[in-house]
Protein backbone atom coordinates (compact mmCIF):
# COMPACT_ATOMS: atom_id res chain seq x y z
CA UNK A 1 0.00 0.00 0.00
CA UNK A 2 1.98 2.88 -1.21
CA UNK A 3 0.03 5.46 0.62
CA UNK A 4 -0.11 4.47 3.59
CA UNK A 5 1.87 5.11 6.83
CA UNK A 6 4.14 2.32 6.80
CA UNK A 7 5.96 2.50 10.16
CA UNK A 8 3.27 4.20 11.69
CA UNK A 9 0.85 0.98 12.62
CA UNK A 10 -0.72 1.15 16.10
CA UNK A 11 -4.05 -0.75 17.22
CA UNK A 12 -5.35 -0.59 20.52
CA UNK A 13 -7.53 -3.46 21.86
CA UNK A 14 -9.33 -3.20 25.13
CA UNK A 15 -11.29 -6.20 25.96
CA UNK A 16 -13.07 -7.85 29.44
CA UNK A 17 -11.35 -10.09 30.94
CA UNK A 18 -12.18 -13.56 29.61
CA UNK A 19 -10.99 -16.02 27.75
CA UNK A 20 -13.60 -15.83 24.89
CA UNK A 21 -11.59 -12.80 23.98
CA UNK A 22 -8.23 -14.64 22.86
CA UNK A 23 -9.39 -15.72 19.55
CA UNK A 24 -10.40 -12.70 18.53
CA UNK A 25 -7.27 -10.90 19.74
CA UNK A 26 -5.25 -13.78 17.58
CA UNK A 27 -7.24 -13.01 14.40
CA UNK A 28 -6.25 -9.11 14.77
CA UNK A 29 -2.96 -10.37 14.91
CA UNK A 30 -3.35 -11.84 11.94
CA UNK A 31 -4.28 -8.50 10.40
CA UNK A 32 -1.81 -6.70 11.72
CA UNK A 33 0.87 -9.46 11.05
CA UNK A 34 -0.45 -8.89 7.10
CA UNK A 35 -0.13 -4.88 7.48
CA UNK A 36 3.45 -4.83 8.90
CA UNK A 37 5.06 -7.28 7.03
CA UNK A 38 5.98 -10.51 9.41
CA UNK A 39 7.14 -12.96 7.73
CA UNK A 40 4.33 -15.20 7.32
CA UNK A 41 6.56 -18.43 8.97
CA UNK A 42 6.22 -17.02 12.19
CA UNK A 43 3.04 -15.54 12.57
CA UNK A 44 1.54 -18.79 14.20
CA UNK A 45 4.48 -18.35 16.55
CA UNK A 46 4.08 -14.76 17.17
CA UNK A 47 0.46 -15.96 17.51
CA UNK A 48 1.35 -18.59 20.44
CA UNK A 49 3.41 -15.81 22.25
CA UNK A 50 0.41 -13.16 22.43
CA UNK A 51 -2.22 -16.19 23.52
CA UNK A 52 0.14 -16.97 26.33
CA UNK A 53 0.15 -13.37 27.68
CA UNK A 54 -3.48 -12.49 27.14
CA UNK A 55 -4.12 -15.84 29.03
CA UNK A 56 -1.81 -14.89 31.59
CA UNK A 57 -3.75 -11.85 31.85
CA UNK A 58 -7.38 -13.05 32.38
CA UNK A 59 -6.23 -16.16 34.68
CA UNK A 60 -2.93 -14.86 36.59
CA UNK A 61 -3.55 -10.89 36.47
CA UNK A 62 -7.20 -10.12 36.81
CA UNK A 63 -7.75 -13.56 38.20
CA UNK A 64 -11.20 -14.59 36.13
CA UNK A 65 -12.62 -11.30 37.44
CA UNK A 66 -14.24 -10.21 34.17
CA UNK A 67 -15.08 -7.11 35.23
CA UNK A 68 -11.61 -6.04 34.65
CA UNK A 69 -10.19 -5.19 31.49
CA UNK A 70 -7.79 -6.48 29.29
CA UNK A 71 -5.76 -4.17 26.65
CA UNK A 72 -3.80 -5.16 23.68
CA UNK A 73 -1.50 -2.42 22.39
CA UNK A 74 -0.01 -3.74 18.56
CA UNK A 75 2.77 -1.06 17.39
CA UNK A 76 4.93 -1.14 14.54
CA UNK A 77 7.69 1.21 13.64
CA UNK A 78 11.15 1.23 12.73
CA UNK A 79 10.97 -2.70 11.46
CA UNK A 80 9.81 -3.79 14.86
CA UNK A 81 6.21 -4.60 15.82
CA UNK A 82 5.79 -4.04 19.10
CA UNK A 83 3.01 -6.08 21.70
CA UNK A 84 2.01 -5.12 25.06
CA UNK A 85 -1.15 -6.93 27.16
CA UNK A 86 -1.76 -5.06 30.32
CA UNK A 87 -4.22 -6.58 32.70
CA UNK A 88 -5.64 -4.65 36.33
CA UNK A 89 -3.23 -7.27 38.15
CA UNK A 90 -0.39 -6.48 40.23
CA UNK A 91 2.27 -8.43 38.28
CA UNK A 92 4.75 -11.05 39.72
CA UNK A 93 8.38 -11.17 41.43
CA UNK A 94 10.19 -12.39 38.06
CA UNK A 95 12.36 -14.84 40.53
CA UNK A 96 9.21 -17.30 40.33
CA UNK A 97 9.91 -18.30 36.87
CA UNK A 98 11.31 -21.64 36.53
CA UNK A 99 13.16 -22.96 33.86
CA UNK A 100 10.55 -25.71 32.44
CA UNK A 101 13.38 -27.91 30.71
CA UNK A 102 15.21 -28.64 34.05
CA UNK A 103 14.04 -31.50 35.23
CA UNK A 104 12.08 -31.15 38.03
CA UNK A 105 10.08 -29.38 36.16
CA UNK A 106 9.79 -31.08 33.14
CA UNK A 107 6.79 -32.85 34.11
CA UNK A 108 5.17 -30.45 35.55
CA UNK A 109 1.57 -29.13 33.28
CA UNK A 110 1.87 -25.73 33.90
CA UNK A 111 4.80 -23.38 33.77
CA UNK A 112 6.00 -22.78 29.95
CA UNK A 113 3.64 -19.93 29.08
CA UNK A 114 6.60 -17.01 29.61
CA UNK A 115 9.60 -19.69 28.75
CA UNK A 116 7.46 -19.50 24.84
CA UNK A 117 6.82 -15.74 24.85
CA UNK A 118 10.93 -15.44 25.38
CA UNK A 119 11.54 -18.20 22.74
CA UNK A 120 9.23 -16.59 20.02
CA UNK A 121 9.67 -13.22 20.48
CA UNK A 122 12.88 -11.15 20.26
CA UNK A 123 12.38 -9.40 23.63
CA UNK A 124 10.06 -9.54 26.70
CA UNK A 125 10.18 -7.62 29.21
CA UNK A 126 7.81 -6.43 31.90
CA UNK A 127 6.08 -2.81 32.55
CA UNK A 128 4.39 -1.43 35.55
CA UNK A 129 2.21 1.03 33.84
CA UNK A 130 1.81 4.91 35.13
CA UNK A 131 -1.68 3.91 36.31
CA UNK A 132 -0.53 1.34 37.83
CA UNK A 133 -1.35 -1.63 35.76
CA UNK A 134 0.89 -4.50 34.57
CA UNK A 135 1.98 -4.89 31.48
CA UNK A 136 4.33 -7.16 29.11
CA UNK A 137 5.75 -6.01 26.51
CA UNK A 138 6.89 -8.31 23.67
CA UNK A 139 9.13 -7.31 20.34
CA UNK A 140 9.35 -8.95 17.17
CA UNK A 141 12.23 -7.82 14.80
CA UNK A 142 10.35 -8.25 11.43
CA UNK A 143 13.56 -8.54 9.56
CA UNK A 144 14.33 -12.12 11.51
CA UNK A 145 12.41 -14.93 9.41
CA UNK A 146 12.65 -17.60 11.35
CA UNK A 147 12.20 -18.35 15.52
CA UNK A 148 14.83 -16.61 17.57
CA UNK A 149 15.97 -20.25 18.39
CA UNK A 150 18.71 -20.80 16.05
CA UNK A 151 19.53 -24.39 17.13
CA UNK A 152 16.37 -26.50 16.34
CA UNK B 1 -11.66 -25.91 18.33
CA UNK B 2 -10.73 -29.41 19.00
CA UNK B 3 -12.19 -32.80 17.72
CA UNK B 4 -11.06 -36.14 18.69
CA UNK B 5 -11.91 -39.43 17.47
CA UNK B 6 -11.11 -42.65 19.55
CA UNK B 7 -10.21 -46.42 17.76
CA UNK B 8 -8.53 -49.60 18.16
CA UNK B 9 -6.00 -50.81 16.32
CA UNK B 10 -3.65 -54.17 16.66
CA UNK B 11 -4.55 -53.90 20.37
CA UNK B 12 -3.56 -49.64 21.04
CA UNK B 13 -5.97 -47.49 21.46
CA UNK B 14 -5.57 -44.80 19.20
CA UNK B 15 -6.90 -41.18 19.93
CA UNK B 16 -6.87 -39.05 16.90
CA UNK B 17 -6.85 -35.37 18.23
CA UNK B 18 -8.07 -32.55 15.30
CA UNK B 19 -7.87 -28.68 15.23
CA UNK B 20 -6.21 -26.86 17.94
CA UNK B 21 -5.76 -27.80 21.58
CA UNK B 22 -5.25 -24.77 23.46
CA UNK B 23 -6.37 -23.40 26.50
CA UNK B 24 -10.40 -23.49 26.63
CA UNK B 25 -10.32 -24.83 23.10
CA UNK B 26 -12.80 -27.61 23.47
CA UNK B 27 -15.47 -29.40 26.00
CA UNK B 28 -13.83 -32.26 26.39
CA UNK B 29 -10.15 -32.10 27.32
CA UNK B 30 -7.05 -34.20 26.61
CA UNK B 31 -6.66 -35.01 30.21
CA UNK B 32 -10.39 -36.13 29.99
CA UNK B 33 -10.49 -38.46 27.47
CA UNK B 34 -6.80 -40.22 28.27
CA UNK B 35 -8.36 -40.88 31.85
CA UNK B 36 -11.38 -42.48 29.97
CA UNK B 37 -9.09 -44.87 28.07
CA UNK B 38 -7.29 -46.13 31.42
CA UNK B 39 -10.54 -46.67 32.97
CA UNK B 40 -11.75 -48.87 30.21
CA UNK B 41 -8.67 -50.80 30.98
CA UNK B 42 -6.52 -49.55 28.09
CA UNK B 43 -2.45 -50.06 28.92
CA UNK B 44 -1.80 -48.89 25.10
CA UNK B 45 -2.38 -45.55 24.23
CA UNK B 46 -1.34 -43.76 20.86
CA UNK B 47 -2.10 -40.24 20.20
CA UNK B 48 -1.80 -39.33 17.22
CA UNK B 49 -1.51 -35.13 16.43
CA UNK B 50 -1.73 -35.19 12.87
CA UNK B 51 -4.47 -33.00 12.46
CA UNK B 52 -3.17 -30.84 15.19
CA UNK B 53 -2.65 -27.67 13.81
CA UNK B 54 -2.10 -25.09 16.72
CA UNK B 55 -0.82 -25.93 20.39
CA UNK B 56 -0.03 -23.66 23.32
CA UNK B 57 1.33 -24.20 26.35
CA UNK B 58 -2.16 -25.83 27.88
CA UNK B 59 -1.71 -28.02 25.20
CA UNK B 60 1.39 -28.76 26.26
CA UNK B 61 0.30 -29.12 29.50
CA UNK B 62 -2.19 -31.67 28.68
CA UNK B 63 0.36 -33.76 27.08
CA UNK B 64 2.40 -34.28 29.98
CA UNK B 65 -0.63 -34.88 31.96
CA UNK B 66 -1.84 -37.07 29.98
CA UNK B 67 1.68 -38.91 30.09
CA UNK B 68 2.08 -38.84 33.91
CA UNK B 69 -0.95 -40.21 34.45
CA UNK B 70 -0.90 -42.81 31.88
CA UNK B 71 2.62 -43.36 33.67
CA UNK B 72 1.11 -44.31 37.05
CA UNK B 73 -1.32 -46.87 35.35
CA UNK B 74 1.29 -48.44 34.24
CA UNK B 75 0.23 -47.84 30.65
CA UNK B 76 1.91 -47.60 27.67
CA UNK B 77 1.73 -43.56 26.06
CA UNK B 78 2.77 -42.65 22.78
CA UNK B 79 2.69 -39.59 19.78
CA UNK B 80 2.70 -40.33 16.62
CA UNK B 81 2.50 -37.74 14.04
CA UNK B 82 3.97 -34.59 14.99
CA UNK B 83 3.92 -31.90 12.39
CA UNK B 84 7.09 -29.88 12.14
CA UNK B 85 5.34 -27.23 14.12
CA UNK B 86 4.20 -29.63 17.25
CA UNK B 87 7.92 -31.34 16.91
CA UNK B 88 9.26 -27.70 17.07
CA UNK B 89 7.68 -26.80 20.24
CA UNK B 90 8.08 -30.34 22.01
CA UNK B 91 12.02 -29.98 21.28
CA UNK B 92 12.30 -26.09 22.52
CA UNK B 93 10.72 -27.12 25.76
CA UNK B 94 12.74 -30.79 25.80
CA UNK B 95 9.41 -32.05 26.07
CA UNK B 96 10.70 -34.48 23.40
CA UNK B 97 12.55 -36.17 25.69
CA UNK B 98 9.76 -37.40 27.20
CA UNK B 99 8.00 -39.09 24.68
CA UNK B 100 7.96 -41.88 22.45
CA UNK B 101 6.80 -40.51 18.81
CA UNK B 102 7.16 -42.04 15.78
CA UNK B 103 6.48 -40.92 12.03
CA UNK B 104 3.74 -43.30 10.93
CA UNK B 105 1.20 -45.07 12.37
CA UNK B 106 2.93 -48.40 11.79
CA UNK B 107 5.64 -47.97 12.95
CA UNK B 108 4.01 -46.80 16.22
CA UNK B 109 1.95 -49.94 15.84
CA UNK B 110 5.08 -52.16 15.68
CA UNK B 111 6.61 -50.49 18.56
CA UNK B 112 3.89 -51.44 21.02
CA UNK B 113 4.60 -54.96 19.85
CA UNK B 114 8.04 -55.11 20.83
CA UNK C 1 -20.14 -20.41 26.48
CA UNK C 2 -21.62 -21.24 29.67
CA UNK C 3 -19.51 -19.55 31.94
CA UNK C 4 -19.00 -16.01 29.39
CA UNK C 5 -20.41 -12.69 30.49
CA UNK C 6 -23.31 -13.10 28.42
CA UNK C 7 -24.69 -9.55 28.01
CA UNK C 8 -21.22 -7.61 29.17
CA UNK C 9 -19.12 -7.72 25.88
CA UNK C 10 -17.09 -4.87 25.07
CA UNK C 11 -14.58 -4.47 22.12
CA UNK C 12 -12.71 -0.74 21.78
CA UNK C 13 -9.82 -0.46 19.14
CA UNK C 14 -8.35 2.58 18.23
CA UNK C 15 -6.18 2.96 15.08
CA UNK C 16 -4.67 5.48 13.12
CA UNK C 17 -6.63 7.01 10.66
CA UNK C 18 -5.98 5.15 7.57
CA UNK C 19 -8.20 3.06 4.79
CA UNK C 20 -5.78 -0.02 5.57
CA UNK C 21 -7.90 -0.64 8.97
CA UNK C 22 -11.38 -1.14 7.26
CA UNK C 23 -10.49 -4.72 6.76
CA UNK C 24 -9.17 -5.05 10.03
CA UNK C 25 -12.28 -3.52 11.98
CA UNK C 26 -14.47 -5.97 9.57
CA UNK C 27 -13.03 -8.64 10.38
CA UNK C 28 -12.91 -7.70 14.44
CA UNK C 29 -16.58 -7.42 13.43
CA UNK C 30 -16.61 -10.47 12.58
CA UNK C 31 -15.08 -12.66 15.71
CA UNK C 32 -17.79 -9.91 17.55
CA UNK C 33 -20.79 -11.06 15.30
CA UNK C 34 -19.82 -14.81 16.33
CA UNK C 35 -19.72 -13.83 20.16
CA UNK C 36 -23.05 -12.06 20.86
CA UNK C 37 -25.08 -14.28 18.16
CA UNK C 38 -25.57 -11.83 15.34
CA UNK C 39 -28.16 -13.68 12.75
CA UNK C 40 -24.84 -14.55 10.20
CA UNK C 41 -27.52 -13.29 7.63
CA UNK C 42 -27.18 -10.22 8.92
CA UNK C 43 -23.54 -9.85 9.47
CA UNK C 44 -22.43 -8.79 5.89
CA UNK C 45 -25.31 -5.62 5.90
CA UNK C 46 -23.55 -4.93 9.56
CA UNK C 47 -20.21 -5.14 8.41
CA UNK C 48 -21.20 -2.30 5.30
CA UNK C 49 -22.78 -0.33 7.96
CA UNK C 50 -19.01 -0.19 9.82
CA UNK C 51 -17.26 -0.19 6.57
CA UNK C 52 -19.32 3.03 5.38
CA UNK C 53 -18.93 4.63 9.07
CA UNK C 54 -15.62 4.05 9.28
CA UNK C 55 -14.46 5.33 6.06
CA UNK C 56 -16.58 8.07 6.55
CA UNK C 57 -14.47 8.89 9.77
CA UNK C 58 -11.40 8.75 7.87
CA UNK C 59 -12.11 10.80 4.71
CA UNK C 60 -14.70 13.15 6.08
CA UNK C 61 -14.12 13.53 9.93
CA UNK C 62 -10.15 13.32 10.03
CA UNK C 63 -9.89 14.68 6.17
CA UNK C 64 -7.51 12.02 5.54
CA UNK C 65 -4.71 12.93 8.09
CA UNK C 66 -3.56 9.92 9.31
CA UNK C 67 -1.60 11.58 12.69
CA UNK C 68 -5.18 11.15 13.91
CA UNK C 69 -7.26 8.70 15.10
CA UNK C 70 -10.18 6.33 14.30
CA UNK C 71 -11.88 4.47 17.43
CA UNK C 72 -13.99 2.24 16.85
CA UNK C 73 -16.29 0.41 20.40
CA UNK C 74 -18.34 -2.72 20.25
CA UNK C 75 -20.62 -3.42 22.57
CA UNK C 76 -23.36 -5.93 23.76
CA UNK C 77 -25.95 -5.67 26.33
CA UNK C 78 -29.80 -6.85 26.57
CA UNK C 79 -30.02 -8.11 23.11
CA UNK C 80 -28.69 -5.13 21.49
CA UNK C 81 -25.07 -4.56 19.78
CA UNK C 82 -23.82 -1.04 20.29
CA UNK C 83 -21.29 -0.14 17.13
CA UNK C 84 -19.76 3.33 17.84
CA UNK C 85 -17.45 4.79 15.24
CA UNK C 86 -15.41 7.78 16.70
CA UNK C 87 -13.19 10.51 14.53
CA UNK C 88 -11.69 13.75 15.86
CA UNK C 89 -13.39 15.66 13.67
CA UNK C 90 -16.33 18.35 14.06
CA UNK C 91 -19.35 16.31 12.95
CA UNK C 92 -21.54 17.51 9.85
CA UNK C 93 -25.36 19.49 10.49
CA UNK C 94 -27.40 16.08 9.37
CA UNK C 95 -29.16 19.12 7.13
CA UNK C 96 -26.81 18.00 4.70
CA UNK C 97 -28.03 14.63 4.28
CA UNK C 98 -30.32 14.08 1.39
CA UNK C 99 -31.85 11.20 0.37
CA UNK C 100 -29.97 9.34 -2.62
CA UNK C 101 -33.10 7.39 -3.97
CA UNK C 102 -34.63 11.35 -5.15
CA UNK C 103 -34.51 11.62 -8.87
CA UNK C 104 -32.11 14.51 -8.71
CA UNK C 105 -29.21 11.69 -6.24
CA UNK C 106 -30.04 8.99 -8.61
CA UNK C 107 -26.68 9.50 -10.99
CA UNK C 108 -24.33 10.89 -8.04
CA UNK C 109 -21.94 8.83 -7.21
CA UNK C 110 -21.80 9.82 -3.74
CA UNK C 111 -24.53 10.39 -0.70
CA UNK C 112 -25.43 6.36 0.05
CA UNK C 113 -23.14 5.89 3.16
CA UNK C 114 -24.95 7.48 6.05
CA UNK C 115 -28.23 6.15 4.17
CA UNK C 116 -26.89 2.78 3.97
CA UNK C 117 -26.21 2.69 7.49
CA UNK C 118 -29.69 3.61 8.38
CA UNK C 119 -31.18 1.19 6.37
CA UNK C 120 -29.06 -1.78 8.10
CA UNK C 121 -29.10 -1.24 11.10
CA UNK C 122 -32.14 -0.62 13.65
CA UNK C 123 -31.14 3.02 15.10
CA UNK C 124 -27.80 5.47 14.05
CA UNK C 125 -27.47 8.38 15.92
CA UNK C 126 -24.92 11.46 15.59
CA UNK C 127 -22.84 12.08 18.97
CA UNK C 128 -20.31 14.93 20.93
CA UNK C 129 -18.19 13.67 22.88
CA UNK C 130 -17.06 14.87 25.90
CA UNK C 131 -13.71 15.40 24.40
CA UNK C 132 -15.39 16.71 21.22
CA UNK C 133 -14.85 14.01 19.37
CA UNK C 134 -17.52 13.60 16.87
CA UNK C 135 -19.23 9.94 17.01
CA UNK C 136 -21.54 7.40 14.70
CA UNK C 137 -23.85 5.71 17.15
CA UNK C 138 -25.56 2.68 15.58
CA UNK C 139 -27.79 0.05 17.54
CA UNK C 140 -28.52 -3.57 16.16
CA UNK C 141 -31.37 -5.35 17.58
CA UNK C 142 -29.83 -9.30 17.78
CA UNK C 143 -33.19 -10.82 17.88
CA UNK C 144 -34.09 -9.12 13.91
CA UNK C 145 -33.22 -11.89 12.08
CA UNK C 146 -33.07 -10.01 8.43
CA UNK C 147 -32.54 -6.32 7.42
CA UNK C 148 -34.86 -3.61 8.76
CA UNK C 149 -36.12 -3.19 5.89
CA UNK C 150 -39.34 -5.40 5.46
CA UNK C 151 -40.47 -4.23 2.08
CA UNK C 152 -37.63 -5.66 -0.10
CA UNK D 1 -9.66 -7.32 -3.34
CA UNK D 2 -11.17 -6.63 -6.54
CA UNK D 3 -9.78 -8.68 -9.94
CA UNK D 4 -11.77 -8.40 -13.23
CA UNK D 5 -11.36 -10.06 -16.49
CA UNK D 6 -12.73 -8.53 -19.80
CA UNK D 7 -13.46 -10.33 -23.04
CA UNK D 8 -15.85 -9.91 -26.01
CA UNK D 9 -18.53 -12.11 -26.82
CA UNK D 10 -20.94 -11.26 -29.75
CA UNK D 11 -19.66 -7.91 -30.18
CA UNK D 12 -20.64 -7.08 -26.15
CA UNK D 13 -17.67 -6.60 -24.14
CA UNK D 14 -18.01 -8.26 -21.16
CA UNK D 15 -16.17 -7.06 -18.14
CA UNK D 16 -16.06 -9.65 -15.59
CA UNK D 17 -15.48 -8.50 -11.67
CA UNK D 18 -14.78 -10.93 -8.87
CA UNK D 19 -13.88 -9.81 -5.28
CA UNK D 20 -14.85 -6.88 -2.93
CA UNK D 21 -15.53 -3.34 -4.82
CA UNK D 22 -15.37 -0.88 -1.82
CA UNK D 23 -13.23 2.09 -1.20
CA UNK D 24 -9.85 0.59 -2.15
CA UNK D 25 -10.39 -2.37 -2.62
CA UNK D 26 -8.36 -2.83 -6.25
CA UNK D 27 -5.13 -0.71 -7.72
CA UNK D 28 -7.62 -0.29 -10.52
CA UNK D 29 -11.19 1.13 -10.46
CA UNK D 30 -13.87 -0.14 -11.99
CA UNK D 31 -14.58 3.48 -13.53
CA UNK D 32 -10.98 3.45 -15.17
CA UNK D 33 -11.74 -0.31 -16.46
CA UNK D 34 -14.98 1.50 -18.00
CA UNK D 35 -13.30 4.03 -19.50
CA UNK D 36 -10.42 1.97 -20.69
CA UNK D 37 -13.87 -0.12 -22.90
CA UNK D 38 -15.07 3.37 -23.90
CA UNK D 39 -11.55 4.66 -25.72
CA UNK D 40 -11.39 1.54 -27.85
CA UNK D 41 -14.51 2.43 -29.14
CA UNK D 42 -17.10 -0.40 -27.59
CA UNK D 43 -20.27 0.65 -27.22
CA UNK D 44 -21.85 -2.22 -26.06
CA UNK D 45 -20.79 -2.97 -22.60
CA UNK D 46 -22.30 -5.83 -20.14
CA UNK D 47 -20.78 -5.47 -16.69
CA UNK D 48 -20.61 -9.63 -14.97
CA UNK D 49 -21.29 -8.73 -11.30
CA UNK D 50 -21.95 -13.11 -10.74
CA UNK D 51 -17.93 -13.02 -8.57
CA UNK D 52 -18.89 -9.96 -6.26
CA UNK D 53 -19.02 -10.73 -2.59
CA UNK D 54 -19.28 -7.48 -1.33
CA UNK D 55 -20.23 -3.89 -2.25
CA UNK D 56 -20.01 -0.64 -0.45
CA UNK D 57 -21.31 2.71 -1.42
CA UNK D 58 -18.04 3.35 -3.13
CA UNK D 59 -18.60 0.27 -5.68
CA UNK D 60 -22.66 1.71 -6.05
CA UNK D 61 -21.08 4.97 -7.10
CA UNK D 62 -18.76 3.11 -9.19
CA UNK D 63 -21.61 1.40 -10.96
CA UNK D 64 -23.56 4.80 -11.51
CA UNK D 65 -20.01 6.52 -12.78
CA UNK D 66 -19.88 3.89 -15.17
CA UNK D 67 -23.17 4.03 -16.28
CA UNK D 68 -23.49 8.26 -16.47
CA UNK D 69 -19.94 7.87 -18.16
CA UNK D 70 -21.11 4.94 -20.88
CA UNK D 71 -24.02 7.45 -21.49
CA UNK D 72 -22.64 10.42 -22.38
CA UNK D 73 -20.11 8.36 -25.37
CA UNK D 74 -23.78 6.81 -26.00
CA UNK D 75 -22.86 3.58 -25.19
CA UNK D 76 -25.10 0.79 -23.78
CA UNK D 77 -24.20 -0.54 -20.37
CA UNK D 78 -26.10 -3.52 -18.86
CA UNK D 79 -25.60 -5.75 -15.54
CA UNK D 80 -25.73 -9.54 -15.42
CA UNK D 81 -25.70 -12.26 -12.41
CA UNK D 82 -26.42 -10.03 -9.32
CA UNK D 83 -26.03 -12.12 -6.72
CA UNK D 84 -28.88 -11.60 -3.91
CA UNK D 85 -27.14 -9.20 -1.56
CA UNK D 86 -26.10 -6.74 -4.86
CA UNK D 87 -28.99 -7.24 -6.02
CA UNK D 88 -30.84 -5.77 -2.64
CA UNK D 89 -28.49 -3.07 -2.58
CA UNK D 90 -29.11 -1.56 -5.70
CA UNK D 91 -33.20 -2.18 -4.62
CA UNK D 92 -32.85 -0.49 -1.42
CA UNK D 93 -31.11 2.22 -3.33
CA UNK D 94 -33.69 2.34 -6.26
CA UNK D 95 -30.57 1.74 -8.68
CA UNK D 96 -31.99 -0.90 -10.11
CA UNK D 97 -34.46 1.49 -11.75
CA UNK D 98 -31.51 3.02 -13.16
CA UNK D 99 -29.93 -0.24 -14.52
CA UNK D 100 -31.13 -2.46 -16.87
CA UNK D 101 -30.45 -6.12 -15.52
CA UNK D 102 -30.25 -9.52 -16.79
CA UNK D 103 -30.36 -13.02 -14.93
CA UNK D 104 -28.23 -14.84 -17.85
CA UNK D 105 -25.37 -14.06 -19.64
CA UNK D 106 -27.44 -15.07 -22.67
CA UNK D 107 -30.23 -12.90 -22.06
CA UNK D 108 -28.34 -9.69 -21.43
CA UNK D 109 -26.40 -10.73 -24.40
CA UNK D 110 -29.34 -11.80 -26.64
CA UNK D 111 -31.19 -8.32 -25.29
CA UNK D 112 -28.00 -6.16 -27.03
CA UNK D 113 -29.38 -7.81 -30.43
CA UNK D 114 -32.75 -6.22 -29.82
N1 LIG E 1 -0.11 -11.32 33.97
C1 LIG E 1 0.32 -11.93 35.10
N2 LIG E 1 -0.01 -11.46 36.30
C2 LIG E 1 0.39 -12.08 37.44
N3 LIG E 1 1.16 -13.18 37.45
C3 LIG E 1 1.52 -13.71 36.26
C4 LIG E 1 1.16 -13.11 35.03
N4 LIG E 1 1.69 -13.85 34.03
C5 LIG E 1 2.38 -14.84 34.62
N5 LIG E 1 2.27 -14.76 35.95
C6 LIG E 1 2.91 -15.66 36.96
O1 LIG E 1 3.96 -16.34 36.33
C7 LIG E 1 3.75 -17.74 36.42
C8 LIG E 1 4.30 -18.43 35.19
O2 LIG E 1 3.51 -18.12 34.06
P1 LIG E 1 3.61 -19.02 32.79
O3 LIG E 1 5.03 -19.21 32.45
O4 LIG E 1 2.73 -18.43 31.74
O5 LIG E 1 3.05 -20.44 33.22
P2 LIG E 1 1.60 -20.85 33.76
O6 LIG E 1 0.64 -19.79 33.33
O7 LIG E 1 1.35 -22.17 33.12
O8 LIG E 1 1.73 -20.95 35.25
C9 LIG E 1 2.27 -17.92 36.62
O9 LIG E 1 1.95 -19.12 37.28
C10 LIG E 1 1.95 -16.70 37.48
O10 LIG E 1 2.26 -16.92 38.84
N1 LIG F 1 -17.57 11.37 10.17
C1 LIG F 1 -17.94 12.44 9.45
N2 LIG F 1 -17.40 13.66 9.70
C2 LIG F 1 -17.74 14.75 8.99
N3 LIG F 1 -18.65 14.71 7.99
C3 LIG F 1 -19.23 13.54 7.68
C4 LIG F 1 -18.91 12.35 8.39
N4 LIG F 1 -19.65 11.34 7.87
C5 LIG F 1 -20.38 11.87 6.88
N5 LIG F 1 -20.14 13.20 6.75
C6 LIG F 1 -20.77 14.13 5.82
O1 LIG F 1 -21.97 13.56 5.34
C7 LIG F 1 -21.93 13.44 3.92
C8 LIG F 1 -22.68 12.20 3.49
O2 LIG F 1 -21.99 11.04 3.87
P1 LIG F 1 -22.36 9.67 3.17
O3 LIG F 1 -23.82 9.47 3.21
O4 LIG F 1 -21.54 8.61 3.82
O5 LIG F 1 -21.94 9.84 1.66
P2 LIG F 1 -20.50 10.13 1.03
O6 LIG F 1 -19.47 9.73 2.01
O7 LIG F 1 -20.50 9.31 -0.21
O8 LIG F 1 -20.48 11.60 0.73
C9 LIG F 1 -20.46 13.43 3.57
O9 LIG F 1 -20.23 13.86 2.26
C10 LIG F 1 -19.89 14.38 4.61
O10 LIG F 1 -20.07 15.71 4.22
Amino acid sequence: MADAPGNDLKVTIKVRSHLRYTDLLHTVLGQVARLVGLPPERLDWVALALREAVNNAVLHGNRNDFTKWVEVEMESSGGFLAIRVWDEGQGFPPEILSDPRRPENLFKPNGRGIFLIRQFTDGAEFLKGPDGRFGLSMTIDLKKGETKEESL
Amino acid sequence: MMNHRTYEKDGVAVLELNGSITMGSGDVTMRDLIKDLLQKGKKRILIDLGGVSFMDSTGLGELVAAFTTARHQSADLKLVNLTKKIHDLLSITQLATVFEYYDTLDEALASFRK
